[in-house]
């Protein structure tokens, strides 16, 4: 059977040429880099000049660099770090309501210890007004924490704006750059940002691996102590052939950005396209052209349940993923879809479909084989579709 | 995650449809994730002779569906209301943790459709 | 040039079967374990079972296991999120001098924030005695932290003993086991263990991967928030790859953990012998026999300092390690061979050889050809040989 592997915003393969490298880091090069001797002195050259190739790919400075254990680590030191180093100055926080859990749970986790959140709203197409970030600052707000581009819609926020807000107020800004890292153009200093959270299993490098931007001069209590790696900021043993890993994943994406994006958009716009064309009931979530990542796609199917889509899809070899409550093993269906104002039904129909480097037209030509088919199948056994399809009837009737 | 059996029913899901002028119709909606569940009853004197239903759910959900349909028919009314939602689950091979209330919507939406028979027959 | 690596106390090489099978996981079975599709499937599926390899090497169930990015964020885990936990019961904690500085320095960070610090001494051989334990226990007692056996001088503490002491008295004791997992026995239950950190990366398997024990029914306040995984106790996407091979390595180490402690020690006496026949003014660090890890071992070579004994054998391609401060980069000597009373001097001039699987006979050969040469021509500069010898001389002529 084919397998057509969809969910690149999930996780990525790893790149053959960064596994290759890390081999020999697991393997040869073993060294810890805090050792003095020659195994020790070859991996910590080689966790330098990684530093280096993330920080080019941010327009950042090696030593503004902080390796963590992934994004998820990296967006808890930016905020917790950030609350604690600025609580004697205010305890209020900004974020969206389209953050991802790594964001927003760690600012809830702060405002169940005394500080106050605030949580701007979006748009239908899942974007944050810029005002709306405006009038939430108070005197008292000392960290903004906003997105790059969101990984369930895709949707790019106006970062930059955000940051001169942020910047001129004298308000720490933290930006959660996990899916657009290594997809899109990035540059730290244009966007005014003081914190940048990326990941490397999201660009063709490991997972377990993820890096904090941290501005020079911006203060972050660290969260993890002991040996002092990372000049102090994330103490722990280097991992270093993942970190390694990383900064190659990093020289490639910045090769191939640019045609990549291209790329994939055009396979995402052919896959839109030919699925508004066959099946019917179908809703775009997120907003169309420039504003979105070029590699993502999310639709609503309308009248069937994201689970039983995907587990159908998946006896057909393709892997995608949805923002139903029901894969999420949560009471509620994806918050970034409920807040874009979607009602619980369509949110519960969403799929995802992320694009990668693999992936070609032939794939999209066979998703566009077998979803309408699955779609019919399960509208069949829907409850809810029964009910439209005669409410339509008896439109058209009544016309 | 899940049993053969379940993606066995999910894939090949028995009973699905409506029937037309039912006995007994039941159905739940899943307070926990929205989802919806339809079941149609056809009774012959105390016995189930047919039964269809339609779901909107996970996969979970479809394949209790289909299962406590196929466990319910030929059976009595009075057998078809023992059934319980673990019998669901247990006749499915067990159900991951995170999916037990899933079985809970298609043991509730068949005690509802009886619920409806009953009201039906009394009525007359 | 022959190489010999003598500092597995500080990372191992990854067994060649490990990484093959992270290869796999890499590049091929690299789904999210998230997601719902086969993909995902696979990769959770084999987390689970790398939960129970290591579960089993600690005598512990499979939920008791919660995966973190290595031994130092465990410790961090163990010892916060228990602080964080218990800090209603009290706010005293118990520590020893010879910690790991992912202990010693986490704890330091909450004596800085409100908690009280008892860190209790050990002899000359680096043992704790248990009644110093009993004695620093107070009402207000939330949390004992002794690690199982040392890393720079292998010395192995009565973990069972103490742990007794901590369950009568209904306090939570963490042991950090990172050095002695997979190298001598553990078994959580009978050593009376409430959390215990284990490392991947000193056991073959990958950098970047470690666990925590939490025996069921223990609370521990997590330190990272996000998606949920690793049951809320830790979120981030898990680093499956890392996770397997960690597994693995544990399968590998259950084998052969037998059969290789004892070559090792025979490796090591082999090579303290040698050290004593052809070295003088040589003192053995740490305890001999049972008492001590079979792969370790820490002599104080008189008159030199570490680095330069390093940095000398580094040359002929041995890779050591040593307690110097000239090597951490602080301003004192190892914390561990001063809390057992040697003289900076004496701590300075410290050289830990620690074995592994590749090591030979041979290698043992080549550093007893080598060492005495480097240690002359060190101590020909050093002026504290010279008054050493004179006054020995002066002291022979007096007799
Ligand atoms: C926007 C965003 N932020 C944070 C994360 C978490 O990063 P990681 O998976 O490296 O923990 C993810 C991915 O899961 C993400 O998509
Ligand atoms: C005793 C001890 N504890 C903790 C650690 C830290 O573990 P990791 O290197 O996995 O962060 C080490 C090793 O560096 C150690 O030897
Ligand atoms: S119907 Fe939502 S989890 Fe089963
Ligand atoms: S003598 Fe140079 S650091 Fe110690």
């Amino acid at each position: 059977m084919r397998r057509v592997y969809l969910d690149h915003s999930a996780t990525t393969p790893v790149d053959p040429e960064v596994a290759k490298l890390m081999m020999t880091y697991y393997t040869e090069k073993y060294g810890n880099p805090s050792s003095v001797h020659s195994f020790g002195r070859d991996a910590k050259a080689a966790l330098e000049n990684a530093r280096e190739s993330v920080a080019k790919l941010l327009g950042a400075q090696p030593t503004e660099i902080t390796f963590t254990s992934g994004g998820t680590e990296a967006d808890n030191l930016a905020i917790i770090g950030t609350a604690e180093a600025q609580s004697k100055k205010g305890k209020h926080i900004i974020t969206s309501a389209v953050e991802h859990h790594a964001v927003l749970e760690t600012c809830e986790f702060l405002e169940k210890n005394g500080y106050e959140l605030t949580i701007v709203p979006v748009d239908e197409e899942g974007l944050i007004a810029v005002e709306d970030v405006e009038k939430a600052i108070r005197p008292d707000t000392i960290l903004i924490t906003i997105m790059h581009a969101n990984n369930e819609v895709g949707t790019i926020q106006p970062i930059a704006e955000i940051g001169k807000l942020a910047r001129d107020k004298g308000i720490v800004f933290h930006v959660d750059a996990v899916q657009s890292f290594g997809k899109i153009p990035i540059d730290v200093v244009a966007m005014n940002v003081d914190l940048m959270t990326v990941s490397s299993h999201k660009i063709y490098g490991p997972k377990g691996v993820g890096a904090l931007y941290i501005r020079k001069g911006v203060r972050v209590i660290p969260r993890i102590y002991g040996g002092g790696q990372e000049k102090k900021r994330r103490s722990g043993t280097e991992n270093t052939p993942g970190i390694i890993g990383f900064g190659k994943a990093c020289e490639i994406a910045a090769q191939r950005m640019e045609e990549e994006a291209a790329r994939e958009a055009k396979l995402r716009d052919k896959l839109l396209e030919g699925i508004m064309e066959k099946i019917d009931y179908v809703k775009l979530n997120g907003p169309q052209g420039e504003k979105r990542l070029p590699g993502i796609l999310n639709v609503s199917i309308q009248f069937i349940e994201g689970e039983a889509l995907l587990l159908s899809l998946d006896m057909m070899g393709i892997a995608a993923s949805s923002g139903s409550a029901c894969t999420s093993g949560s009471l509620d269906p994806s918050h970034v879809l409920l807040a874009m104002g979607l009602t619980h039904e369509i949110a519960h129909g969403s799929l995802r479909f992320s694009f990668g480097r693999q992936n070609t037209e032939e794939d999209v030509d066979y998703v566009l084989e077998q979803l309408p088919k699955i779609v019919e199948r399960l509208r069949m056994m829907s409850p809810l579709y029964d009910q439209a399809k005669h409410s339509k009837c008896s439109q058209a009737k009544a016309q | 995650m899940y049993t053969e059996k379940v993606m066995d029913h999910f894939m090949n899901p028995r009973n699905v449809g409506e029937i037309e002028n039912p006995d007994g119709v039941g159905e739940v909606g899943n307070a926990k994730c929205g989802d919806i569940m339809r079941i149609y009853l056809d009774v012959d004197g105390d016995i189930i002779k047919d039964v269809k239903f339609k779901t909107f759910g996970c996969g979970a959900a479809v394949a209790t569906s289909s299962m406590v349909t196929e466990m319910v028919k030929g059976k009595t009314i009075e057998e078809a209301l023992k059934i319980t939602n673990a019998a669901v689950a247990e006749a499915l091979d067990g159900l991951p943790p995170a999916k037990m209330h899933c079985s809970n919507l298609a043991a509730d939406a068949l005690h509802e459709a009886i619920k409806d028979y009953h009201q039906k027959t009394l009525k007359v």
